[in-house]
């Protein structure tokens, strides 16, 4: 007992005095990434991590000094992200704090970022409690729930296969989730598309074996399915929908762009995922190409709407810092207000008025890919384009609203 | 698309196929809490090991049923490697540094699996023959999904027949009850422990095989299990096959149906189910270590 | 002769001058920290190593001295940090005591019944009920999305002002305040248990740990005291969760995972059990352990379970008074 | 008596249990193909004798030799393929293994025409034949004994150990075992050392007879002839 | 006349084995008996059972005339039933003082008392003491009871059960393990004991037994065979018998 204490003591110490405290030249500017690496969502933040360490490369210096970027791992649990913040705002004097992938994680930082007084800029967070949720919080990255749901329902509205068909709706049983599903609903109804089930099913995160559900969808009749899961999940409903017989059959609609490894993984049972996104590497025009062969190049991977979204996010923030000229608080968080930025998928804008994006979105069908230089057997083909305007929400100022 | 019978034999058939991989992964727990009452916490991981080896066998190009064997294999051989080095040390300790010294395993063989294989799902590529589904009664439900539940079928018969039959399975049912007498008959304890340990090892891997195209390969498959598997054995009885084979059905059963019909409140309904059944019955169902 | 009627041998009545000085360093250290250093991770690092030792404390309790095994005694952290945040929402903004004893109510009126099914059955069952309930608890605050906002988590709590005896002491939300307040609070509790543990009632819950069946025989209600041991540990844990919801401002469903409730084990475990110091230094080597290890590297899992293979093969000492209470395991 | 070898041999064996000090210097022999017998009242540690013998509860000190091996300190299975068979006082029949089971499990080839098999055993115990599908722990006492001392026997040992054989059974039964381990155990060459706190049954069965007091300790080491003769010995040991 | 505790038909019954069988056992309020028999005979059971340690399938067992039978153990300490252990059962970890100190602190009362210190209970530290003394273990009060060497912790695992102040107290094999002049030591002890209270002794040292013993009963199989003075059954043919063995 008194032996493990004085190991651990002296362990402690000299962990502590070993501690890096390197003194550089040149400060770098530090921007803490916070994005999952472990835990059901580690794709999506692997790839977060790859877009945002891209932009960092390429745009390699704000207000002359270095970008150096402290990245950590949430492990999807909010209050470890808060700890994580706490020590890369606190004792890693980081400027900023960019990345998060759930709604969950996002919301315990906004709610403590008046302590941390630090801008923190959401590159997958979906919730649509963002919109106005607080000075120094912002969102440039993946399409907001609202912005999805409409997307969906156009895309279903303008495709004469999906159009005529009963929805199924089934979603994981998370905020996001929820959120997806009920956004869905009302829009659809509104719209005249029939929906099987108001009262959605909620599936928990941890469900392996989605037998129990398909053949519920199975027994139900209906013919389509719109389903919000974390995409890592989608291939595996999709190939279990398959073993079933039920491809084909019964058309899925998702609410999250599945990535790319994702598809690749769950093969040809993955063929007729419909969904909007941001982006996908159909997107035909120079700068998305020009972009994907440089992703491909840096990291072996095939280029995720993650990646893109991410990257574009951290060009933003990092224009925003330069435009402030300087790493105070406040200042970046004026600059992020209203800033744009032309990247792969047109031009981003953070809205002045509730500091999230607005953005144009592509409907995707994933299908066999053509000849590509990523080696992809699934690709996510581009049926429309809906642009910026369309998709909204109308941009109106929200008081600062943290109890909601 | 299905009228009742269709839904009903779909019920069944996924709520067997449930239970099924719950029996064989609770069962290997079982074998080595029953003869050396170790409660091995990575054996979770060690499912997801098999799983993850499989995909690996096959998708080298190696054919679907000689990677359900070799798979099992593999993760008996380090099933083998860890109890030599980490666990046979300890057995004479109390088995709270088992609990933890695993629980330290689940971390170091979870890591592992995401620094070799990352964090994508992956799925294992059946043979065509496997693919598509087979009407039945009303339904179609997935071939291999039935081949499953008679790979199960078979595999529950060969450990019968192996407990039963051979002088091994006789000597391991012996040293459930009476450890003293059998090393009294002049077999070594120690190599008893060690199979114990690796049979189990050998069941997480063969479900983790069998449970790879069912549903999917992740690094997080293993933790999720464990637990599912924990509600199983301690229903039964800890160390109890007989009362796994219940307990496995039931929570099976009532896992499927609960998601079937009240969908939201699935995964409450058999921990409360667990709960009254100690409540009433603090040894499990069939009570604890009753290994037959 | 007269002077031994106060005497226990083997006991100090006090503690020894050296541990006084050890003691009072320890603290005033503590108290002036965060005016010295002013690196606000630290301190909420230390904040955070308070509150779980208070925790691993409480959990020490119930193994160190009860010799029952709990899987999940984070629930108890949690479902009192939900209750606090509740209060505080719903009934009142401002009442800030008010709001701790209704989480300490709340969490004891929830432990007393799982502890009296739980003292019914023996060691490994007891253990194993823990679980069951501890998941049955994480899956209702997970699933009630109403109430407990899911897996978001408890947000929008308001930060009351702290005061005593009409004092003003300062706001919560201050992170300086919730330090000072947490080592006050961490210190009275240590203290009190200290007092506790010594006391006659100590002793009974001592003697169950060391021999069960002979505390029966020297005519100890065993069952009864066992459920006293069971409600004092949850109470501890309750305070703990009012600290944890005070300090983070947020209290989600991960908090009370399994997972979470083994790190908290660990923490006792690591430290040693039976002495309330060790769980309080197992707490602050954890804590500080896998915050180091996260951040080296996206593989912390890895090292993780190496560091915790080590410390059982090769320095076992800190497990340290578990042989007995699993010796009684073993038995039953 | 004429130079025989020792298949057996304990010099100044201490036992304990916990602290309990239960053997406290025990030195004793066996002659090959001899059956020798520790008679005592119970408590005096004979059966903790046994235990030590085949490792069970290794003595803290002194040596036992058993076919002139030094295995104090071995584990029991290695003493076991040394050929020594131990039946507990307490049979320790495998509940859930049936009869047959029971046997195969102990079975070890032996050599000569008079080797143990199954068929063996069941020939000479019919009853072990009948029951051979029943769970071995449902049988009544007399027939767990008879298992046993089958069960000792199929493993083709040089010399068996037997605790308390007699204990629980109604007269007639130890008559019954009595018999049959005179006849098959002694007449066929086996080693016995048997501990009775019968000693009329044990008188039957063995050669020689060592008493023993409290804590292990020997007072006397007798054949049979001499304790016949000497009633007052035993009455003095014995009886209350 | 009915004595301070007796059975009446007492069973038990262990899967299909009569461990305990149609038992009438009567002691008075002081005196020593004993209880002997050969290994198997359930001594040990009919302890367990009337001590509340296991329950009684049949029969009943009355304490002062009122029925105790299947009351748990605690409340029967309180009324005055103790026993000590065949192995010993001490508080290991604890020092020899607290162990005798917790025992009379459950007699005494005050374990209720959650934020005084245990030293503060003066009476029952002042009886401890005297106990220390009495039975010559003062000078190791402050070792762990496991420190002790094993004939101390004999005579400590009867000093627990005697700091309840039983009416009636069950020694199980007392002097198990122990050396000759252990044996001697403890033997005094019993006796010594028996004079103010009933001790019910379960012992294998036949002379002991007899040397000291007021009365004596024999159980065989589950069933009392005999009762007596240690010369009558001394003199007991079926007695013999039992120990001996029957004639085969």
């Amino acid at each position: 007992m008194k032996r493990l204490i004085t190991i651990s003591l002296s362990i402690m110490i000299a962990v502590m005095f070993l501690a890096p405290c390197p003194v550089c030249a040149k400060k770098p500017v530090k921007i803490g990434v916070l994005v999952p690496l472990t835990g059901i969502a580690a794709q999506g933040g692997l790839e977060m991590k790859y877009g945002i360490e891209m932009a960092a490369q390429e745009k390699g210096t704000v207000l002359g000094s270095p970008i150096k970027l402290l990245v950590e791992d949430t492990q999807v649990k909010p209050p470890i992200a808060v700890s994580k913040a706490e020590k890369l705002v606190y004792k890693d004097d980081c400027k900023a704090l960019i990345g998060v992938l759930s709604s969950g994680v996002g919301l315990a930082l906004a709610k403590n970022i008046d302590k941390l007084n630090v801008p923190f800029l959401s590159t997958h967070v979906m919730t649509t409690k963002f919109y106005g949720l607080h000075p120094m919080v912002f969102r440039s990255g993946q399409l907001a729930n609202d912005q999805t749901a409409v997307g969906n329902v156009k895309g279903i509205l303008a495709r004469p296969d999906l159009k005529n068909r009963t929805y199924y709706v089934l979603v994981h049983d998370y905020s996001w989730g929820h959120d997806a599903g009920e956004r869905f609903i009302a829009l659809a109804k509104k719209n005249g598309i029939k929906i099987y089930n108001e009262n959605y099913d909620k599936a928990p995160i941890k469900t392996k074996d989605w037998s129990s559900y398909i053949s519920k969808i199975k027994a139900s009749g209906a013919d389509g399915v719109y389903m919000a899961f974390i995409t890592n999940v989608i291939p595996v409903f999709a190939k279990q929908a398959a073993d079933f017989g039920l491809q084909g059959k019964v058309k899925l609609v998702s609410a999250a762009a599945p990535g790319p490894l994702e598809l690749a993984a769950g093969g040809t049972a993955c063929h007729g995922i419909f969904g909007v996104s941001d982006w996908s590497w159909d997107v035909n025009n120079p700068t998305s190409d020009d972009w994907e062969m440089r992703f491909w190049n840096t990291y072996k991977t095939i280029p995720s709407d993650a990646a893109v979204h991410s990257y574009v996010g951290a060009m933003n923030l990092f224009n925003a810092i330069d435009k402030a000229g300087s790493t105070d608080a406040k200042a970046i968080a004026a600059a992020l207000k209203g800033i744009s930025y032309d990247g792969p998928y047109g031009t981003v804008r953070i809205s002045a008025k509730d500091n999230c994006m607005r953005n144009d979105a592509v409907l995707t069908e994933t299908m066999a890919a053509p000849d590509n230089p990523f080696g992809a057997k699934v690709y996510m083909k581009v049926l429309d384009t809906f642009p910026a305007a369309e998709l909204g929400p109308p941009e109106q100022e929200t008081h600062d609203d943290t109890k909601g | 698309m299905s009228g009742t019978l269709g839904i009903i034999v779909d019920i069944t058939l996924n709520s067997l196929v449930l239970s099924g991989v719950f029996l064989i992964v609770a069962i290997g727990l079982n074998i080595t809490y029953g003869l050396s009452r170790i409660m091995n916490m990575g054996h979770g991981a060690l499912y997801a090991v098999g799983a993850y080896v499989g995909f690996s066998l096959v998708a080298s190009g190696l054919n679907f049923f000689a990677a359900l064997l070799i798979a099992p294999l593999i993760v008996g051989v380090i099933g083998l490697i860890i109890e030599r080095t980490i666990i046979a040390p300890m057995r004479k300790r109390s088995m709270a540094y088992t609990l933890i010294l695993t629980y330290g395993l689940m971390f170091f063989l979870d890591g592992s699996i995401k620094y070799i294989w990352g964090n994508k799902p992956r799925f294992i590529e059946l043979p065509g023959f496997m693919q598509g589904t087979l009407p039945i009664l009303g339904t179609d439900y997935p071939v291999f999904r039935l081949m499953t539940l008679l790979l199960i079928i078979l595999i529950m018969g060969a450990l019968m027949l192996f407990l039963n039959k051979t002088k091994i399975g006789i000597i391991l049912r012996a040293s459930s009850t009476i450890p003293e007498m059998v090393s009294c008959l002049g077999v070594n304890m120690s190599y008893v422990h060690m199979g114990a340990f690796v049979l189990g090892c050998v069941m997480a891997g063969l479900a983790g095989i069998i449970a790879g195209p069912l549903t999917t390969i992740d690094p997080l498959m293993g933790g999720e299990m464990l637990i599912s598997s924990f509600v199983v054995i301690v229903i039964g009885g800890l160390g109890s096959l007989r009362g796994a084979v219940i307990a496995a059905l039931l929570v099976g059963v009532v896992q499927t149906l609960a998601e079937f019909f009240i969908t939201d409140l699935a995964m409450v309904i058999v921990y409360i189910l667990m709960a009254v059944i100690l409540a009433f019955m603090p040894r499990g169902l069939l009570g604890e270590g009753k290994f037959e | 002769m007269m002077n031994r009627t106060t005497t226990i041998p083997g006991i100090r009545s006090g503690f020894h001058p050296v541990k006084i000085v050890f003691i009072i360093i320890l603290l005033s250290g503590l108290a002036v920290f965060p005016f010295v250093s002013g690196n606000r991770f630290y301190i909420s690092l230390i904040t955070e190593m308070m509150i779980y030792g208070l925790l691993a404390m409480s959990l020490d309790v119930l193994l160190g001295y009860t010799g029952l095994l709990s899987f999940m005694h984070n629930a108890y952290l949690g479902i009192s940090a939900y209750a606090v945040g509740l209060f505080l929402i719903h009934v009142s903004p401002t009442s800030f005591w008010l709001a701790c004893l209704a989480g300490i109510a709340f969490t004891c009126v929830v432990a007393l019944p799982v502890g009296w099914v739980q003292v019914r059955t023996g060691g490994l069952a007891f253990a194993l009920l823990t679980l069951a309930f501890g998941m049955m608890f994480h899956t209702i605050v997970w699933k009630w999305y109403d109430v407990t906002g899911g897996d978001d988590g408890l947000m929008g709590m308001p930060n009351p002002d702290i005061s005593l005896f009409g004092i003003y002491i300062g706001n919560s939300g201050d992170p300086l305040v919730i330090y000072m307040f947490t080592l006050i609070i961490v210190t009275f509790c240590f203290f009190l248990t200290r007092r506790i543990i010594n006391s006659p009632f100590g002793a009974a819950l001592e003697a169950i740990r060391e021999n069960e069946s002979r505390a029966a025989f020297i005519g100890i209600n065993v069952r009864k005291y066992k459920l006293l041991g069971w409600m004092m540990a949850c109470l501890l844990a309750s305070i703990a969760g009012a600290l944890f919801i005070l300090y983070k401002g947020y209290v989600g469903p991960s908090t009370m995972s399994a997972f979470a409730g083994a790190g908290v084990l660990m923490m006792v475990l690591l430290g040693g059990m039976g002495s309330l110091w060790g769980p309080l230094a197992g707490a602050v080597f954890f804590i500080y352990i896998q915050d180091y290890i996260s951040t080296m590297t996206e593989h912390w899992e890895i090292f993780l379970g190496l560091v915790v293979i080590f410390l059982v093969l090769f320095m076992p000492t800190g497990f340290a008074g578990l042989a007995g209470h699993i010796r009684r395991l073993r038995k039953e | 008596m004429e130079k025989r070898h020792k298949i057996l041999e304990i010099e100044d064996m201490q036992t304990y249990y916990g602290d309990s000090h239960v053997i406290q210097g025990l030195s004793m022999h066996v002659y090959e193909q001899e059956a020798v017998s520790i008679i005592g009242r119970n408590g005096a540690g004979k059966t903790t004798t046994l235990r030590s013998i085949m490792g069970l509860t290794p003595p803290r000190s002194g040596n036992i030799y058993i076919d002139g091996r030094q295995t104090t300190r071995w584990q029991p299975h290695k003493i076991s393929r040394l050929g020594v068979a131990y039946v507990p006082a307490e049979r320790h029949i495998f509940p859930g293994l049936s009869v047959e089971e029971n046997l195969r499990l102990a079975a070890r080839p032996g050599s000569g025409e008079n080797a143990w098999t199954y068929e063996k055993v069941c020939g000479h115990f019919p009853v072990l034949a009948d029951r051979s599908h029943q769970d071995g722990a449902t049988l009544s006492g007399g027939q767990q004994q008879t298992l046993a001392i089958g069960r000792a026997l199929i493993s083709n040992p040089r010399i068996i150990i037997m605790d308390e054989p007699s204990q629980g059974l109604s007269p007639i039964l130890v008559q019954t075992i009595t018999d049959v381990v005179l006849k098959f155990c002694v007449q066929s060459g086996i080693t016995l050392l048997i501990v009775e706190q019968n000693y009329q049954m044990a008188l039957k069965v063995a050669d020689r007879h060592y008493l023993m007091d409290t804590r292990g300790e020997i007072v006397n080491n007798l054949t049979t002839r001499q304790l016949e003769d000497n009633p007052e010995i035993i009455q003095s040991h014995l009886s209350v | 006349m009915k004595g301070l505790l007796c059975t009446q038909n007492l069973c038990c019954q262990f899967g299909g084995v009569m461990a305990t069988h149609d038992v009438c056992f009567n002691v008075d309020h002081n005196g020593l008996t004993s209880i002997i028999g050969p290994n198997g005979a359930g001594k040990t059971t009919f302890i367990n059972i009337v001590t509340g340690k296991i329950g009684a399938s049949s029969g009943k067992v009355l304490f002062k005339d009122k029925d105790i039978t299947n009351t748990p153990t605690h409340e029967l300490v309180k009324m005055g039933i103790s026993r000590t252990f065949q192995i010993n059962s001490l508080f290991e970890n604890l020092s020899v003082f607290e162990n005798l100190r917790i025992a009379r602190q459950a007699k005494v009362g005050g374990s209720f008392r959650i934020f005084s210190l245990k030293q503060k209970l003066k009476p029952v530290i002042k009886d401890t003491w005297a106990m220390l003394e009495r039975l010559g273990l003062e000078k190791m009060a402050a070792l762990p009871a496991k420190n002790l060497a094993y004939g101390d912790q004999r005579v400590l695992e009867v000093a627990i059960a005697m700091a309840g102040d039983p009416k009636i107290l069950f020694l199980d094999e007392p002097t198990a393990g122990m050396s000759p002049s252990e044996t001697h030591h403890i033997a005094d002890l019993i006796k010594d004991l028996a004079s103010d209270i009933s001790v019910v002794l379960v012992e294998h040292d036949m002379d002991m037994v007899m040397r000291i013993s007021d009365r004596i009963t024999v159980l065989q199989d589950g069933c009392i065979i005999s009762e007596g003075t240690p010369q009558e059954i001394r003199n007991n043919q079926q007695v013999r018998e039992a120990y001996l063995g029957k004639a085969a």
